[in-house]
């Protein structure tokens, strides 16, 4: 465990820059993004909850996956892909962190999305325990706890001093880069912080949540349950909730003409959307409704009947903070669930 | 879809219209590379039979399902090479043009340059194609009726040759009487015949015609429809005198104490009354009441007229009337004026009244005119002994005072007037004053000569400066460019060829009837060669001086091809129409009503429909637009409007479109 | 820029919407005039000016292109009646926006061309090219995919 | 260096704004000019001249000095020529070629008369101010 | 004095009571006290109904499904709300006969996102306290601000206190704030700028998107069954920002098809999980149209004709965009 003043934040984050691309929430007019750190940019550590989440350092919005090349009548395939070249995120919550675990269940078992894994692979991970929880946050009923946040470093920031602490090889290597910069670190000081932060944890209004009633074997009892009716009359179908959620992994695969070839790429999809798996017969969940449960039922019944339990939801509560009509996975877990009824 | 297409592509030379610029074996090549061309070649001109027989027999040899002719513009050959494709079995729509020669051989110069842009309109062509959808043309009836506007010699002419084919004609003019200009006129160049004496038999023959019907003291108020269907509102101003009862006696036109307004037949050279027939063989012979001019009309108190009509057809209540007819086609002849001289000072037309236009002074000559043909000077009414003759004034003036154009009648009648003048006075001393002798037409220089051989007039290569009067005198100073002096003349009057103009009228008819018009007001023909009688907008005809300066013999035949032209279509029983036309898709209409709005035709109306949707509730009920493809005339206004997309336009389809873009962006 | 890059000479891509009626058959005009204007522009035959959707002109500028201009008949004139009035207002409007987003107010134009105008149909394109010209390439609007597979 | 005739010509075309070609030979500046009896070479030819490069001729004219500037012929011609502005371009050239000005601006008030026109002075200027 | 919900609650029970309406589109409780859900009530669930400073949503969207649906519905519409209504109406998407309209009275609406950006965090519950004043208790304590200072963009600028479609009205009669801000000053500020920055601001502020698609989703003009941007047969459709142009093309396009119809209700600013300034856009176009073809508001009435289905002979021409403006 070691530490460093926090007045020198900076002369770590360009010795971490050095060695590869440095990624942590930046400030960006008045919301705070994951970003690449330059010396000119204002970090914003204050402000964990970025907008979108830390997901897109290895699952961008969209990725080219290869180009078809067209001369004349002839067409030659181009192999876009490049060794990803290595990069760290820092300031990671418990929660985001989470969700990596979540993504490399599907994208890494078999057969292995490469793209996927060649930035797993290159991408180091420095968490950052969230001392300033919104009202939004419930990672605690997912079992995660945010005092302890995990990666591959994980890391605490109290008013005047940053806490590091190793937790993989990868960590390790890091370390080693920074190490000159850092001191040993005071175990009771950081014992302090946790405890402090814990209290605050404590307080937050959905600590409470139940998840009794959902997991993989509860399709039948809550298919047709006739809440999801009210539960999505409001919904709009926009994409929101699917593209801030660090967990939501679906992508749609697209060919764009360039006018000389294919661009084949692949985007974020929204289940959302009304041409989600939109196959030649139409698209199998033809309303709102059926659109709108999917999403949840997806987060809290099929991907655990398929992950060992595992809800694929981290608690980070974007979703809750962003949705324009305000219907949320907690309004769903509050309405469909056992034990949520006062 | 595209991939299942075979096309043929096809280069022409044009002989060496395109070949000399552009490397039309390279076009042919590049265009074989391209996907789904099966076949390219070129030729030395795909519009001859040799031409289009190679594009049939390669749409039967090869399948072609759509064939890319890079040649001249569309405009031109696009019909040809669709009539080509339809006899091979190829549907007419499935052909695109690549205009290689407009737009590429005939202004580049650079041939790397213009062989590189010829492809990429090759390949922009063929992007469009790709898309294409075989498109029938409907049909629509033809309505069997024309419409003349205007009822000059142009006018007559036209409606007097249709009506001959047995259809009904109707002339509008919105002057008191048919016979415009030419019924103005003393004499006629070359052969010197008298106009009225040739015109009134032509004017008798429209009023007597039982297929004619004729709208004097008429105006076009609104024209709308398409080809064959054309409706037209006229309004019919009132005359205050009751056509079917008026006998023409004239009685009335004695009794009127109103004298003094100006006489617009003579050139304002004399006063009419107020109640008044034009000229005496008027047609109708019926007068009208000058309303601003009527005391009855300004004070409420005379009607000496209408005391002293025994025919009680005079009729202070008449109220304009407006008469709404279907037309299958029109011809505009809507003739010319001479311009304003008011800014040629120099030339002191508005300071001294001896100073007048070859109009007025037509009408001084004229044995029916104010002067009942004496030649005589407007301000003292003495005999002149010396006229100067100015040719050009206000043609052929980039000055922006005048018109750029030639005027074309100006020196056949000046010759006239010269000529006219010496031999029933053969002691006044004429000069002409010319830039150029213009007379390419038949005796017309033998005309001309005979002017200065036989009849002494005095032709001088040089222009008038300056007009300024001398005591009774006219001091007229010129240049005489082959003496390379400058002359002064003192004259007695001064003869100016004012340029003429079409009549203003023309750009309401023009917006009417949306037929283009061009920067001088004279309208456009479809094609100044091959199609010099017929507008751009299909149905309209073209004939007489609207079109272009002309004289009496040409107006005459333009009259006459624009009424065969008019016959022509009037024998159709039906008209194809263009397929290319809006439609909506209603899978995609949100039934806005934004395209009925911007529709110039109201060719979209709204229909309630069922629709299945998903859900518990199996079906809904949605407004979505239709069109009515007779009406629309494929403007493409709607397509724009539609924000959702669900209307589109065949032939020239949104993705047809950005594909063509895409092609040239490549 | 590396120096061979440079060394090319820049040449522009300009579309040019032309209405079937007027501004078409003026550049077929321009042709049978031998009045010559450069071959960056390139002619896309519309019925009428208000045919051309906002899509077209962006798609254009996506792809590659430096400039757009539009022509039709005059205010008028339209050979639909009201076709070119409606074009007007709409790219008034757009080109506005275009200007207000921070594109170059040059790239974009609105010309009305009659069939009888041929000489003004050349002076247009050339003055159009030359201007689009100085503000060289179109960086702002580009889709740099689709210049990507080029490379 | 001395300019040839040819690059005379094309000089005065270019300071004069004015394009020959558009003559049409009408000859309405000769017919308008109060000066043409003065003139050894009258507008209309002064126009064909320097059309067709004859600015030796030209600059020896007396033309030049007699042209009253008054600009009726530009005023009256048709094609928008200006011969007025191409004698005042061959006059400029001789004036240049003299390498000094007949008159300076502030050598005037002493000259002046006070019954002379303001259009004469205006001329005056114009003339040989260059 | 009566408070604003008591009334909109006793009118509304009384029209389903007589029949008059068969539901009630309003608002209900969401999760926390700031993000109520828009929601259907029918008879006797009036109690779960709720109207305060938060409820900003413009529920007149929902129209166009429920006026799908049999029998009549009570519409709780703010004055902003009832020109999205009227252009609705105009535009034949939702059948005026089925909705009864019911005015309601709106002292303008807070934005949880400006209090969040005042520092607040955690926050537990607010209340409103008279003299429009917010109180909000949160897990770090309890901080108070003044509605004003936190006041959604539509608000700012409001564009009227007063209903242009209602059958009825809910009003307390007590006096209304004025609108403290220009609508278009910020629209101005940018056109003084050069387009350099002008297009670093835009791409800027664009770049954030990521195509949720709620700012078109909320839009009331954005009425289409089938968007062209999602259409594949269209030629344009794209899902996600492949590239940096799409997001523009997207974004002009959409402001281009509500142009003229657009009431600058600002949904599309309130909803975007980015805060994207949209309504700059919207605002442009409505700010040009008013200069150029006279004043307009969209919504202002069921009849008249947009400025983009409309024209007059004296237009001004396009190239007055080139005389306008700042600096080039």
């Amino acid at each position: 465990m070691y530490q460093i003043e926090k007045a020198r934040l900076g002369e770590l984050f360009a010795r971490i820059a050095a060695s590869g691309e440095l990624i942590l929430p930046v400030e960006n007019n008045g919301t705070s993004q994951y970003g690449t750190w330059t010396p000119e940019v204002e970090v914003r550590l204050d402000r964990l909850n970025t907008v979108r989440s830390a997901k897109d350092c290895f699952f961008p919005q969209t990725e080219n996956l290869m180009g078809f090349q067209m001369k004349g009548k002839e067409i030659s395939i181009i192999d876009q892909r490049k060794p990803c070249e290595p990069f760290t995120v820092f300031g990671v919550r418990a929660c985001d962190a989470a969700s990596f675990g979540i993504l490399d269940r599907v994208f890494l078992s078999e057969p292995v999305d490469t793209y996927y894994q060649s930035r797993r692979l290159a991408g180091t991970i420095v968490t950052l325990a969230c001392g300033e929880p919104e009202e939004t946050c419930f990672c605690s009923v997912f079992g995660i706890d945010a005092v302890k946040p995990g990666g591959d470093v994980s890391c605490w920031l109290t008013e005047d001093t940053l806490f590091w602490k190793s937790l993989t090889e990868k960590g390790d290597a890091l370390t080693e880069k920074v190490k000159d910069l850092l001191t040993d670190g005071d175990e009771a000081a950081l014992k302090a912080y946790q405890e402090k932060i814990s209290a605050i944890h404590e307080k937050l209004p959905l600590k409470n949540l139940s998840l009794e009633g959902f997991n993989g074997d509860a399709t039948e009892a809550l298919f047709d349950r006739p809440e999801w009716a009210e539960l999505s009359e409001a919904c709009i179908g926009c994409g929101t909730c699917t593209f801030v959620c660090p967990t939501c992994q679906c992508y749609d695969i697209r060919d764009f003409d360039t006018g000389h070839g294919i661009q084949r790429f692949r985007c974020w999809d929204s289940c959302m959307y009304s041409d989600f798996t939109k196959m030649a017969g139409g698209n199998p969940r033809l309303t709102q409704k059926e659109r709108f449960r999917q999403r949840f039922m997806h987060k809290l019944v099929y991907y655990p009947a398929n992950n060992d339990g595992i809800y694929s939801c981290v608690g980070c509560g974007r979703c809750v903070a962003k949705c324009p009509i305000s219907m949320n996975i907690v309004k769903v877990i509050k309405t469909l669930g056992v034990k949520n009824h006062e | 879809m595209s991939s299942l297409h075979k096309i043929g592509v096809f280069v022409c030379w044009c002989g060496s219209n395109i070949a000399a610029t552009v490397d039309v074996a390279a076009v042919a090549e590049a265009m074989r590379a391209e996907p789904n061309v099966v076949y390219a070649t070129d030729y030395q001109y795909m519009c001859s039979e040799g031409g289009q027989s190679r594009i049939r027999e390669a749409i039967k040899e090869y399948g072609l399902t759509g064939v890319v002719i890079c040649s001249c513009s569309p405009r031109m050959h696009e019909a040809t090479f669709r009539k080509a494709a339809q006899s091979a079995g190829l549907n007419p729509y499935m052909v695109e043009i690549a205009n290689i020669r407009e737009h590429c051989s005939w202004i580049h110069k650079d041939r790397m340059d213009a062989t590189a842009k010829a492809i990429v309109l090759a390949r922009t062509a063929l992007a469009k194609l790709n898309l294409n959808q075989p498109l029938t043309a409907g049909e629509s009836n033809v309505v069997k009726r024309a419409l003349v506007i205007g009822g000059g010699i142009a006018g007559i002419q036209s409606a007097l040759d249709i009506a001959e084919a047995g259809y009904e004609v109707d002339i509008v003019e919105k002057t008191p009487t048919i016979g415009g200009r030419m019924a103005q006129l003393d004499k006629t160049f070359p052969t010197l015949d008298c106009a009225a004496c040739i015109l009134t038999p032509k004017m008798v023959d429209a009023a007597q015609n039982e297929k004619i019907t004729l709208y004097t003291y008429s105006e076009m108020e609104s024209v709308s429809g398409f080809v064959g269907n054309f409706t037209a509102k006229i309004r019919k101003k009132a005359r205050h005198v009751n056509e079917d009862l008026c006998t023409g006696c004239g009685l009335c036109q004695e009794k009127c104490p109103s004298r003094k307004a100006k006489n617009e037949f003579n050139m304002g050279l004399n006063t009419r009354t107020a109640i008044y027939i034009p000229f005496a063989q008027a047609i109708p012979n019926v007068p009208v009441i000058d309303t601003e001019q009527c005391i009855h009309f300004k004070t409420g108190k005379c009607g000496l007229c209408q005391m002293n009509c025994s025919a009680k057809a005079i009729d202070f209540e008449q109220q304009d009337e407006i008469i709404e007819r279907q037309y299958g086609a029109i011809v505009v002849a809507t003739g010319f004026r001479p311009i304003s001289l008011e800014r040629f000072d120099e030339f002191g037309y508005s300071q001294n009244p001896d100073v007048v236009t070859s109009l007025e002074f037509e009408r001084i000559m004229n044995a029916a005119g104010p002067t009942k043909g004496q030649l005589v000077r407007p301000s003292d009414g003495k005999h002149p002994h010396c006229i100067v003759f100015v040719q050009c004034v206000g043609s052929r003036d980039t000055s922006g005072c005048g018109k750029p154009y030639c005027s074309k009648i100006c020196c056949m009648y000046t010759a006239k007037h010269a000529m006219l003048v010496r031999e029933k006075y053969p002691d006044v001393e004429v000069h002409v004053f010319y830039i150029d002798v213009r007379t390419p037409g038949k005796n017309f220089d033998e005309f001309y000569r005979r002017a200065v051989e036989q009849y002494d007039v005095d032709y001088i290569k040089g222009m008038v400066g300056k007009v300024s009067s001398h005591g009774d005198k006219l001091q007229v100073q010129g240049s005489d460019l082959i003496a390379d002096k400058q002359i002064i003349i003192d004259a007695d009057m001064v003869v100016l060829a004012a340029a003429i103009e079409p009549d203003p009228e023309v750009r309401k008819i023009a917006t009417m009837l949306t037929a283009s018009i061009d920067t001088n007001n004279f309208l456009t023909e479809a094609h100044p060669k091959l199609r010099p009688v017929e507008s751009p907008t299909a149905g309209v005809f073209l004939s007489g001086v609207c079109q272009g300066p002309k004289d009496i013999p040409e107006t005459v035949a333009q009259a006459s091809a624009a009424a065969a032209k008019v016959i022509g279509l009037l024998a159709k029983d039906k008209l194809k129409r263009n397929p290319c036309v809006a439609h909506s898709d209603e899978m995609l209409c949100n039934g806005c009503s934004a395209c009925e709005k911007v529709c110039p035709y109201g060719a979209i109306s709204y229909m309630d429909k069922e629709f299945r949707v998903p859900g518990p509730k199996r079906t809904e009920i949605r407004r979505i637009a239709v069109v009515n493809e007779a009406v629309c005339q494929g403007c493409g206004a709607c397509t724009v409007t539609c924000p959702s997309g669900a209307m589109d336009l065949k032939g020239f389809s949104t993705k047809q479109i950005m594909a063509e873009v895409d092609a040239i962006c490549r | 820029m590396s120096i061979e890059e440079t060394k090319k000479e820049y040449k522009p891509l300009i579309v040019a919407f032309c209405c079937n009626w007027c501004s078409y058959a003026g550049a077929d005009l321009a042709g049978t005039s031998r009045l010559s204007y450069p071959a960056d522009v390139k002619i896309i035959r519309v019925p009428c000016s208000c045919r051309v959707n906002p899509l077209f002109i962006l798609r254009a500028f996506q792809r590659g292109a430096d400039g757009v201009i539009i022509a039709g008949c005059h205010p008028g004139d339209c050979h639909y009646t009201s076709g070119n009035y409606y074009a007007r207002r709409r790219m008034t409007l757009l080109f506005s926006m275009l200007d207000y987003l921070g594109i170059e107010r040059a790239r974009t134009r609105v010309e009305w061309i009659s069939a009888a105008e041929g000489v003004k149909f050349s002076t247009t394109m050339n003055e159009f090219a030359k201007t689009i010209h100085e503000l060289g390439e179109n960086k702002k609007l580009e889709d740099l995919r689709c210049k990507e597979l080029l490379k | 260096m001395p300019a040839t005739e040819k690059e005379l010509a094309e000089t005065i075309r270019r300071i004069s704004g004015v394009d020959t070609r558009k003559c049409m030979k009408c000859g309405k500046c000769s017919g308008t000019c109060p000066a043409f009896g003065e003139m050894d070479i009258h507008p209309h030819k002064f126009v064909s001249m320097v059309e067709k490069g004859e600015i030796d001729e030209l600059m020896q004219s007396k033309s030049l000095w007699t042209c009253l500037s008054c600009f009726a012929c530009v005023e009256r011609c048709p094609r928008n020529v200006e011969p007025a502005r191409l004698i005042e371009a061959v006059r400029l050239a001789v004036i240049r070629r003299q390498g000094e000005n007949y008159l300076k601006a502030d050598q005037i008030p002493e000259l002046l008369d006070e019954k002379l026109p303001q259009q004469a002075i205006t001329s005056a200027f114009r003339k040989y101010s260059k | 004095m009566q408070r604003v919900i008591e009334i909109i609650k006793e009118k509304a029970g009384k029209l389903l009571a007589d029949g008059t309406v068969d539901r009630v589109i309003g608002w209900k409780d969401g999760e926390f006290f700031y993000d109520p859900t828009p929601a259907v009530f029918s008879a006797g669930e009036l109690e779960n109904l709720r109207y305060d400073s938060f409820c900003g949503a413009n529920v007149s969207k929902y129209l166009i499904a429920e006026t799908k649906k049999e029998g009549k519905i009570l519409a709780l519409l703010k004055p902003c709300d009832t020109y999205s209504f009227n252009e609705l109406v105009k535009e034949h998407r939702v059948d005026r006969d089925k909705v009864y309209v019911l005015g309601i009275e709106c002292r303008g609406k807070a934005d949880i996102n400006k209090i969040r950006d005042l520092g607040i965090k955690g926050i537990e519950s607010i209340e409103e306290l008279p003299g429009d004043e917010l109180l909000v208790h949160t897990i770090y304590g309890d901080k108070t601000c003044k509605l004003n200072d936190v006041l959604l963009e539509k608000c700012l600028c409001c564009k009227s206190k007063t209903h242009v479609a209602s059958d009825d009205l809910a009003l307390t009669g007590e006096p209304m704030p004025e609108a403290p801000k220009d609508r278009f000053a910020m629209v101005a500020k940018l056109e003084m700028m050069t387009p350099d920055e002008r297009f670093e601001f835009w791409r800027g502020e664009l770049s954030r998107c990521i195509r949720c698609n709620a700012c078109r989703n909320v839009c009331p003009a954005c009425s289409c069954l089938k968007c062209v941007f999602d259409n594949d047969a269209s030629g344009v459709a794209s899902k996600a920002n492949a590239d940096t142009f799409e997001e523009n093309m997207f974004h002009i396009i959409r402001a281009f098809h509500v142009a003229g119809r657009c009431t600058d209700c600002g949904e599309c600013s309130r909803v975007c999980p980015q805060h994207i300034p949209l309504h700059l856009l919207n605002r442009k176009f409505i700010k040009d149209i008013n200069e150029f073809y006279g004043e307009y508001q969209a919504g202002a009435d069921t009849t008249s004709r947009g400025p983009l289905t409309d024209y007059t002979p004296d237009d001004v021409e396009p190239s007055i965009v080139m005389k306008r403006g700042g600096d080039q």
